[in-house]
């Protein structure tokens, strides 16, 4: 069952790997680029996870059956906060319209 | 026609594995035998009389609403009691009932034998869980003393976060409840990856595995989502969270989509239970096999991963965007699909059977006509401009009723009467089981149809005060209610007298060829000696009865 | 027939000019869903009878023993029934988009939910409560807020039906037919008396609704069904005579609008009001906006969202400060100058200002 | 020894053990979705909000956070590394390094604490008791409320998982886990990894907006 066996080594440069993640999350987020930045820094955040997941978690050299839960609970959080932040963002551009309902009101 | 039809395994000597051992009932005794065993067909009886003690405590809130609602004002309790009374009819049937009912009483007690195995993978999770059930059960009872809630089961902000009762201590109550269901999920699922019997591969397991599977699947992934909506609003009702509050600039539509995220897929929770048991009820009574295996196995797990993607069709009208609306209609339409694709093929397995006609199966025809009518309108409500007139009237209490009453209930029954030799040894009544079926069909026609005029007129749900235009079909629906009460009852008693009264049962009386019928009833405390080697699948009607326990080596 | 489906389904009479289409659909769909599980249930049912045990075990060739049922028959109905799913949302949606897009001259009014009473504000200045009085023949446009918790804005006849949200702003629009009396109802759950709050609109001939808003019929009799009445009808508030406008100028007076606000065009703090309603003006962020409702709201309560670009961000906000009925009143007074031709050449007069203390979010 | 902790359900250890581990893998899935809400939460506010968030959580300490970040990688590390060792019987070892993991935990607590002491000093606190004068508009406290609320729930993890590492350290001291034996540490580990992972999303959210 185990095939790819998790050694030492392979510990100690994912930990490295994931600090030098951090520190290049950290400075691109001193850069200013405004939206595109957190974009970057998610990207970075899934990197580290996977590294974590696969790694650290022995995700690696384990049966299907556990990645399996694993993709199902990304996919899952992926569809909530996807299907649930379409709506105020496509409030006023669907049908396009100035649409009074996107704002605050006593 | 009732016994006659029934192949009653009186042949002697063959007393299904195990027999030479005390049952499960026997094999111990004592208070502290039943409170810590770690045997999942105690755990699972525990359970029974649990959903049942609160199916009718929802049910004595469902009578007082509808007597209630005979006439257009003040019949006999106050505004404010009434509202008190269909929050707490939902919480109770939702989170006490309905959620548990099917899974851990018939899950819990069929499935590790239906695997071949001797119990789930974790017995103390399971016993665990029971008592995470019990305790939630306590909070949300002393919730409903200290003060009750008056929010309905949704819990919708601001009014829930401003509401003066208990709403708190329900919150947490169905987070404690939540996690019971968690435990029992993952219990499932792990036993059925690692406790299956030898040869048993996916594609021979009975079909209530497979439902019991996608219905695992949906509680562990929506329920923390829901158990973390409730939370925001138990501390936002005790320390002013404020997370929802407009005042800060939050939307109340947010907490729909979290509840909905939650609660639609619960509406899946409910009924995939009740597709399992009707898969097996199906193919055991007309002795064939389903007429397409894979359909009915395959569309659990679609209906489990496409119930996550429709909850916005609640919201239509609740201030979404229309491009999310746009989306979740459509999506809905899909999961539909699944659920016809499920029907035809149980009516597919009926043609070229031999079909007894015992009482899970008239049952089992309630369910289909009632399913599919309620599916439809299911359909319907999710068309997004008939929703626009239909959402929050008496249609929507008519539908969900039809599914999780028609659907649910219904194949709760049938499952109670089609698994009760299994757990106790003997037969009921059939006669008294055909008739308090009939009387259980009538009463919840006369008392869900009607509402769907009701909601066609305009009568809005949640109603305490309605025009007097309404009052025909009220009465109508208050006078089903009763009859559906006392079939309800009557089919209770049926089975109790059947546990003392009863004749003895063999352990296959309905010549079925799943697995959990090659125990003896009731089984034995292990359930089988050894792991089980299965060479056919659950349904191998084309061999003899012989050949097919042969191949289902058991000791 | 459209009357006979709609007596026999307990429909109610279709009052606005959408609601016949909207039944159509719903004939249609609610004839394929009894149709579809009688027609299920009945083939369950011969099924039942044809191969029921004692049958079979008399006719042995009855038993039709492991031969593979029509899976394509099944995959055929199946698609077909998706088919039909998907015309109805194809159907639904475009009734949909069209209940709630309103058109672009539709008269507005807004509507205000609170525990347990409908308020209805006219654009002149008039206001009511729990009966709302509309022009028939004529899109009306209702923008609804609540002051309390979610409401449901909810007329059967006209099939319409629009959560009221507490810090939103919604929108519902129709156009009856005819006069006549119509019910409202409140259809999410919002308290006690939840099943009270109740109301009518009351449809006008244009002449009658022109007549009334002049105050001249506090009460114009129209016929309806007796059963419309509202079971209970709250207090009636004859139509204040104070003018919109009028009662705008006086809000924003005494919520200190004025003091960095003009209404002439002359430069000060904030930007004029004077021609300000339907221009477009340019935000800080160098994009442009046009001044509709939905900015002016948004300014009023959430100021420094999108500032006017040339000015300093000193405005506090309002949220909460402010009755709904003001704010409105102040959008109608900036109506009511969009013609006003502010002074050329003029700048912010950038001097020292003492920024105001907010008290949001104090408590 | 391996034949007694055989339950009777199971044949083999090694089914066992892969229940033990599948259902440790779904329990964390389970608790991620409690998480995911709170991240629905937070990009529905976000959206609507974009410049008031970034105001709300602009005197967030960068510098405490990702040293916060770092202490926290480092612990998963030396946890996978405790991990790493009980397979291969060093248990004294594995006991050390839970020891400097439940260490670390206790270090992303304190320097926690320091922060959230600013933000009590600052009146920058959630929900109704916010008072933070410099910062008016209505999204900034949606801002507050969730940054606070998250990483207090994230906190209540980590005190949930320094307690377990602590106790599992113990064991390995007492022999109770060894080649034999080592799933229970797995699945702590695991948990601790959980932890690790929620932070590092949590990192970007409320650290590095501006």
């Amino acid at each position: 069952m185990i095939s790819a066996h998790v050694t030492t080594p392979k510990l100690i440069g994912s930990w490295i790997a994931l600090l030098v993640l951090t520190f290049l999350s950290f400075g691109t987020s001193r850069l200013g680029l405004g939206e595109v930045e957190l974009l970057i820094a998610l990207s970075i955040s899934v990197a580290k996870t996977l590294i974590v997941l696969f790694i650290f978690m022995h995700l690696v050299e384990q049966r299907f059956a556990n990645r399996l839960i694993v993709i199902l609970t990304f996919l899952f959080i992926a569809l909530l906060v996807s299907l649930t932040v379409a709506d105020p963002l496509t409030r006023k551009t669907f049908p396009p319209r100035p649409d009074p309902a996107a704002h605050p009101y006593p | 026609m009732s016994q006659a039809t029934i192949d009653a395994d009186t042949r002697p000597g063959a007393l299904g594995v195990g027999a030479e051992h005390p049952d499960y009932l026997r094999a111990d005794s004592g208070l502290r035998s039943w409170l810590l065993t770690k045997d999942h067909k105690r755990i699972a009886l525990m359970f029974y009389v649990g959903v049942i003690l609160f199916l009718g405590l929802g049910g004595t809130f469902a009578l007082v609403l509808r007597t209630e609602l005979l006439t257009p004002e003040q019949t006999f309790i106050d505004a404010n009691t009434y509202n008190q009374m269909f929050t707490l009819h939902g919480i109770t049937m939702v989170w006490l009932f309905m959620i548990p009912a099917i899974p851990t009483v018939f899950g819990n007690f069929v499935l590790p034998i239906m695997l071949g195995a001797k119990d789930l993978a974790f017995p103390r999770v399971n016993l665990a869980s029971f008592y995470v059930y019990v305790l939630s059960a306590i909070i949300l009872l002393g919730a409903m003393l200290a003060g009750g809630a008056d929010t309905g089961w949704t819990f919708y902000v601001p009014y829930s976060t401003t509401s003066p009762t208990a709403v708190t201590w329900m919150g947490i109550g169905i987070f404690v409840n939540g996690i019971s269901s968690i435990m029992t999920s993952v219990n499932f699922i792990v036993t059925t990856h690692t406790l299956r019997a030898k040869g048993l591969s996916w594609h021979r397991m009975p079909l209530f595995v497979w439902a019991s599977y996608g219905t695992s699947i949906i509680i562990l992934f929506a329920t923390p989502v829901l158990g973390m909506s409730l939370l925001l609003i138990a501390i936002d009702h005790t320390f002013g969270l404020s997370l929802f509050n407009p005042r800060f600039g939050g939307d109340p539509v947010l907490f729909q989509h979290l509840f909905w995220f939650y609660s639609h897929p619960a509406v899946y929770i409910m009924i995939l239970p009740a597709f399992g048991v009707i898969s097996e009820v199906v193919c055991s009574f007309s002795h064939n096999k389903p007429a397409s295996y894979r359909a009915i196995a395959y569309s659990s797990l679609g209906i489990a991963f496409v119930g996550f993607f429709t909850w916005g069709h609640h919201m239509f009208v609740a201030g979404l965007s229309e491009f999310d609306a746009g989306v979740f209609g459509a999506l809905s339409m899909f999961v539909a699909i699944f659920s016809a694709i499920k029907v035809f093929t149980w009516v597919a397995t009926l043609r070229g059977g031999s079909i007894s006609f015992a009482t899970p199966m008239l049952y089992f025809l309630w369910f289909l006509f009632l399913f599919v009518f309620g599916g439809m309108t299911g359909v319907a409500v999710a068309t997004q401009s008939l929703d626009v007139h239909w959402h929050d009237t008496y249609f929507v209490v008519a539908h969900f009723h039809f599914i999780m009453v028609g659907g649910t209930l219904t194949a709760f029954l049938a499952a109670a009467h089609y698994w009760f030799p299994k757990m106790f040894g003997r037969l009921y009544d059939e006669r008294v089981g055909l008739l308090t079926s009939v009387a259980v069909f009538i009463g919840f026609v006369f008392t869900f149809l009607p509402q769907f005029l009701l909601g066609n007129g305009g009568m809005p749900r949640r109603y305490f005060t309605y025009p007097e235009r309404y009052q025909w079909l009220n009465v109508l629906s208050t006078g089903g209610a009763w009859l559906l009460g006392a079939g309800l009852i009557l089919a209770l008693g049926n089975l109790l007298v059947a546990l003392k009264w009863g004749k003895r049962a063999g352990p296959n009386p309905w010549g079925s060829r799943s697995f959990e019928w090659i125990t003896a009833s009731p089984p034995s405390k292990h359930n089988f000696e050894e792991t089980p080697e299965i060479e056919r699948s659950a349904y191998e009607y084309t061999l003899s009865e012989e050949v097919a326990r042969e191949r289902a080596k058991a000791r | 027939m459209n009357d006979l489906l709609r007596t026999i389904l307990f429909l109610p009479r279709q009052a606005s000019t959408i609601a016949e289409a909207i039944d159509k659909l719903h004939y249609f769909v609610i004839i394929m869903t009894m149709g579809g599980a009688l027609l299920v249930t009945l083939i369950g049912g011969w099924f039942l009878f044809r191969y029921r045990r004692t049958a079979v075990q008399k006719d042995p060739s009855r038993r039709m023993l492991g031969t593979t049922p029509a899976i394509w028959l099944e995959a055929v109905v199946v698609l077909g029934l998706f088919g039909m799913f998907i015309m109805w949302w194809v159907i639904g949606f475009w009734q949909f988009m069209a209940i709630r897009v309103p058109p672009e001259n539709a008269l507005e009014i807004y509507v205000t939910g609170k525990q347990w009473m409908w308020k209805f504000a006219y654009p002149q200045g008039a206001n009511s409560i729990s009966t709302l009085y509309v022009p028939a023949g004529r899109p009306v446009k209702l923008i609804l807020t609540s002051r309390d918790v979610i409401h449901s804005f909810f007329v059967p006849d006209f099939r319409l039906k629009e959560d009221v949200v507490p810090g939103r702003l919604t929108t519902l629009w129709f156009e009856v037919k005819e006069p006549g009396r119509h019910d409202i109802f409140c259809t999410e759950y919002c308290g006690v008396s939840h099943s009270t709050m109740r109301g009518e609109i009351i449809a006008l001939s244009p002449e009658e609704y022109e007549r009334w808003q002049q105050g001249k019929s506090p009460g114009p009799a129209v016929a309806g069904p007796l059963d419309l009445r509202p079971s209970v009808v709250t207090e009636y508030e004859p139509p204040e005579p104070v003018n919109m406008v009028r009662q705008g100028e006086r809000a924003a007076a005494e919520q200190g609008c004025l003091r960095c606000h003009t209404l002439d065009g002359t430069p000060h703090l904030g930007p004029t009001w004077a021609g300000l309603y339907g221009s477009t003006v340019p935000l800080e962020d160098g994009s442009r906006v046009k001044v509709d409702e939905a900015y002016i709201t948004e300014s009023m309560m959430d100021p420094l969202a999108r500032i006017h670009a040339g000015y300093q961000r000193i405005m506090p906000s309002y949220l909460g400060l402010i009755r709904p009925a003001d704010t409105s009143a102040i959008i109608e007074l900036m109506k009511s100058l969009r013609d006003v031709r502010p002074k050329p050449g003029a700048q912010a007069p950038w001097g020292t200002v003492t920024i105001p203390e907010t008290r949001e979010g104090g408590q | 020894m391996s034949a007694q902790r055989l339950a009777e359900q199971f044949e083999t250890l090694e089914k066992q053990d892969h229940a033990a581990r599948l259902g440790m893998w779904m329990f964390l899935g389970s608790e991620t979705l409690l998480f995911g809400a709170l991240f629905a939460v937070y990009a529905y506010y976000r959206g609507m909000y974009p410049s008031e968030f970034v105001q709300a959580l602009h005197h967030n300490s960068v510098a405490l956070g990702t040293t916060n970040t770092v202490v926290l990688i480092t612990s998963s590390f030396t946890v996978a590394l405790g991990v790493h060792f009980v397979r291969e019987g060093k248990t004294r070892l594995t006991a050390a390094l839970f020891a400097l993991s439940t260490l670390f935990g206790g270090v992303f607590l304190v320097v926690k604490g320091i922060e959230y002491a600013h933000h009590i000093h600052e009146n920058a606190l959630p929900g109704g008791m916010y008072s933070f004068v410099e910062q008016p508009p209505a999204g900034v406290v949606l801002g507050i409320t969730l940054y606070w609320f998250m990483t207090a729930l994230h906190g209540l993890h980590v005190i949930a998982g320094m307690i377990m590492l602590a106790a599992v350290a113990v064991l390995c001291l007492k022999g109770r886990y060894g080649t034999h034996r080592f799933v229970a540490v797995e699945n702590v580990g695991l948990y601790w990894h959980l932890v690790d992972v929620v932070w590092i999303f949590l990192w970007p959210l409320f650290y590095l907006t501006d």
